[in-house]
């Protein structure tokens, strides 16, 4: 930590610490993958890769890539003790059925009741692709967000709406930058915890929201 | 380390609650989670709805949970079987509500629920009396009826094989609806043979992950039942 | 065949020389089970039940019986080289969608037109029971009917409309009986084979319906 | 005796006409049938409609096919990749129709054509600009679109193993579309390393059973070719 904000690594180690023991989770593409580094050791988490498989390992190291074994991002995996496969069809309708307890994604932009736009900055001459974002958007029982709370030119990226097109509505429950810690919520954005010497009132002028401080809710995902 | 053994069927179904809606498995007797149906009705919970293909053989199981008036409702395919005697007069005492649905219907309304399917268009039983009062649609020509998914609070099923995670397999014609209730439920108790070790288990054959798997209960192995003799 | 009329059996040997090579099938349960007894020795044909399993062999004799491995009859039966399971979700989909070139079903009434009645008598003491009848009569490319054309009070059970409460609509392509086969179609009832001595006119007759005769179509259910 | 085994990948996919639609399975390289997508761009077959998950990477397979200019519309979900040049030149010089589907919608409208589903309510894409102009319905509380099935009068996938009456296995991830294309596809064609014969394959583990399956064409064993040097 440098003064008051987080690196990326940082953001992820945080989050990774709210992972609970036994928990089914999917990391998206990009920023979140960061997350699988700094799982707790002490804690048995199952990582879903929605192109086909629950218990994916870490990434392949040279003398174990395997054409046939890949994450969603294309990258080669690894396969633990205890995985499983199967189709696009029943991988999707694990996600969409709620079955994952947990999903981290990466964001342009998330709005104070949870909409979430990360598949599309609107640009007309962009190639256009979405993948699973929306599908990962709505299928979990909780989904996280790690990004960067400003972007380079320092405009917040925690909004009151969502300018860019939205990959779904009133989905992201909590949201992790290197400012602090949000909680999100049909009634808008709540802090949580405060990274290093962050001020609310900092929080308050970047993100242009009156935002208020509160203890993190119990973890509800998992259940027995 | 995650473990989802329960060390009995008492203990695996002891929080299920009057008034829950439970998915029992099996096809007749395969796949039938007998111990399961056994410890449920020992539990003493009532007021239940049933979602199972059948409604009960004989005088044991699933017959002896309806036997004992714990079973308000049943939603099922084929309740009317030669030896179906208890659901025989429960329905006709108007003691039981019956919610009868084809098969096929059954099945995708269990995994629509499983699957975070809101609806479904079906061309089974379009026109007849099992879908008068549904919403219907035309669509490129053929006839369809809208459906809903059938979700549960609890399922109980039978499997072949689990490790600790829950992953299971099954055996021939017993698979029938273990896999879609186990992903159709809140949660989902398993009987099975055998609790091999983590590994053990092809991960190309699996048939249910065990994300969908709660509790896993060991019952020993079934080729040594009585029923099971004539098994090479 | 004494005189005009075939027995079950003979109903179940014609129909089954109508099963071409290659054919993915599905028996109802009942008289229609009688038809495995007659497959022709020379093709290869691939019987379904919609409990899970494709592949499935003769009924299992004393020795071979194995619980887990029943007939939806909860008959037991025997597993054939090249055998499949699935749950009753994938069962039930390859059954909707289509993939079977043959169901052949029982009947207790079949209308001039296809519809089906098979699964309630409408009796008002009856306890209900559906099964697998409704997706079975709209699940598969051919349907074939087997059935005695007239009760034992000499009453049609090919009418004009079913009186019976329907299985499913127009589903029946074809109907094998002990007095002549039929085709069945949006124009009505064709009388494709007369059995014996029996005559146009004795099935006008018995049916009320204007029958006229004509060749069989060719079989349209198999594709490469 | 029923055989599926077609002598070469050029003769699985003799018949295909123009302007057929195409399923091709594969997810970024796992699993795409490499073998069938160039003897596809040497029949010649035009104005296609493809419907895969990318829309091809670098110059090969699905990236040639598209840069013949032989396909006039492409059904997929994930198109822009970092070395998907053929397709975003064709893309942005309006050479080619792009459908844009969120991933799970893509595979479950497929799984709805193999499963003769007429339609299904999905919450995926809900309030998006890709859910513009279709119906939607709340559902006990969630709201949800109308999507349609996909269907395909060819689908070319990639399996492990199969025998002559195309049961087939996968390995690992590259299983992705295979199974739920093989069912939405009038006539299924698979390339396989290897057809072993009638009773190899365990019953419990065949994925896709033959019933979807109508051409199998034996391309040899992966583990030798060039890519798989690392697999041990």
């Amino acid at each position: 930590m440098s003064g008051n904000s987080w690196s990326r690594a940082e953001i992820a180690g945080r989050l990774a610490q709210d992972i609970p023991d036994g928990a089914y989770m999917n990391l998206g593409i990009g920023l979140p993958t960061l997350v699988s580094n700094y799982l707790p050791s002490d804690r048995e988490i199952i990582l879903h890769t929605e192109n086909g498989m629950l218990g994916m390992g870490p990434e392949a190291q040279p003398g174990e890539i395997d054409p046939d074994l890949i994450n969603a991002g294309k990258i080669a995996v690894t396969e633990l003790p205890g995985a499983s496969y199967f189709h696009h069809g029943d991988s999707f309708g694990m996600m969409r059925g709620g079955h994952l307890d947990l999903c981290v994604l990466g964001a342009f932009q998330v709005s104070q009741t949870g909409d979430l736009a990360n598949w599309s900055t609107g640009a007309p001459d962009a190639i256009p692709a979405v993948g699973g974002a929306m599908d990962l958007a709505i299928g979990a029982k909780q989904v996280y967000v790690m990004m960067e709370l400003a972007t380079k030119g320092g405009v917040s990226k925690l909004v009151d709406t969502c300018t860019y097109p939205i990959t779904g509505i009133g989905c992201v429950d909590r949201l992790y930058t290197d400012r602090a810690i949000f909680e999100l919520g049909a009634r808008g954005a709540t802090v949580t915890e405060l990274v290093g010497d962050t001020t609310l009132n900092e929080l308050r002028e970047l993100t242009g929201l009156a935002l208020e401080y509160s203890l993190a809710q119990e973890y509800k995902g998992i259940t027995s | 380390m995650i473990s989802k053994t329960s060390a009995s069927a008492a203990s695996a179904l002891a929080d299920i609650p009057d008034g829950a809606t439970i998915m029992i498995g099996g096809f007749g007797l395969a796949g039938q989670p007998v111990q399961l149906i056994d410890a449920l009705l020992e539990q003493g919970a009532a007021n239940l709805t049933v979602v199972s293909n059948n409604a009960g053989n004989g005088h044991s199981g699933l017959a002896a949970l309806l036997g004992a008036k714990r079973v308000q409702k049943i939603i099922c395919s084929f309740p009317r079987q030669t030896d179906s005697h208890i659901f025989d007069a429960l329905y006709r005492a108007g003691e039981i509500e019956l919610e009868l649905v084809p098969q096929g219907n059954l099945a995708e309304r269990i995994r629509a629920a499983g699957a975070g399917i809101g609806a479904f268009f079906t061309p089974t039983g379009f026109g007849t009396s099992l879908a008068e009062g549904k919403e219907t649609r035309t669509i490129n020509g053929r006839d369809y009826v809208l459906e809903h998914p059938i979700a549960a609070d609890f399922a109980l099923i039978s499997a072949y094989r689990a490790d600790r995670l829950g992953n299971l397999t099954y055996r021939k014609t017993s698979r029938n609806f273990g896999p879609i209730m186990a992903s159709a439920a809140a949660t989902t108790v398993v009987q099975v043979d055998r609790i091999v070790e983590l590994g053990e288990l092809d991960p190309e054959a699996v048939i249910t992950p065990g994300i969908f798997v709660n509790r896993v209960v060991e019952t020993g192995d079934r080729f040594e039942r009585e029923e099971w003799a004539d098994v090479g």
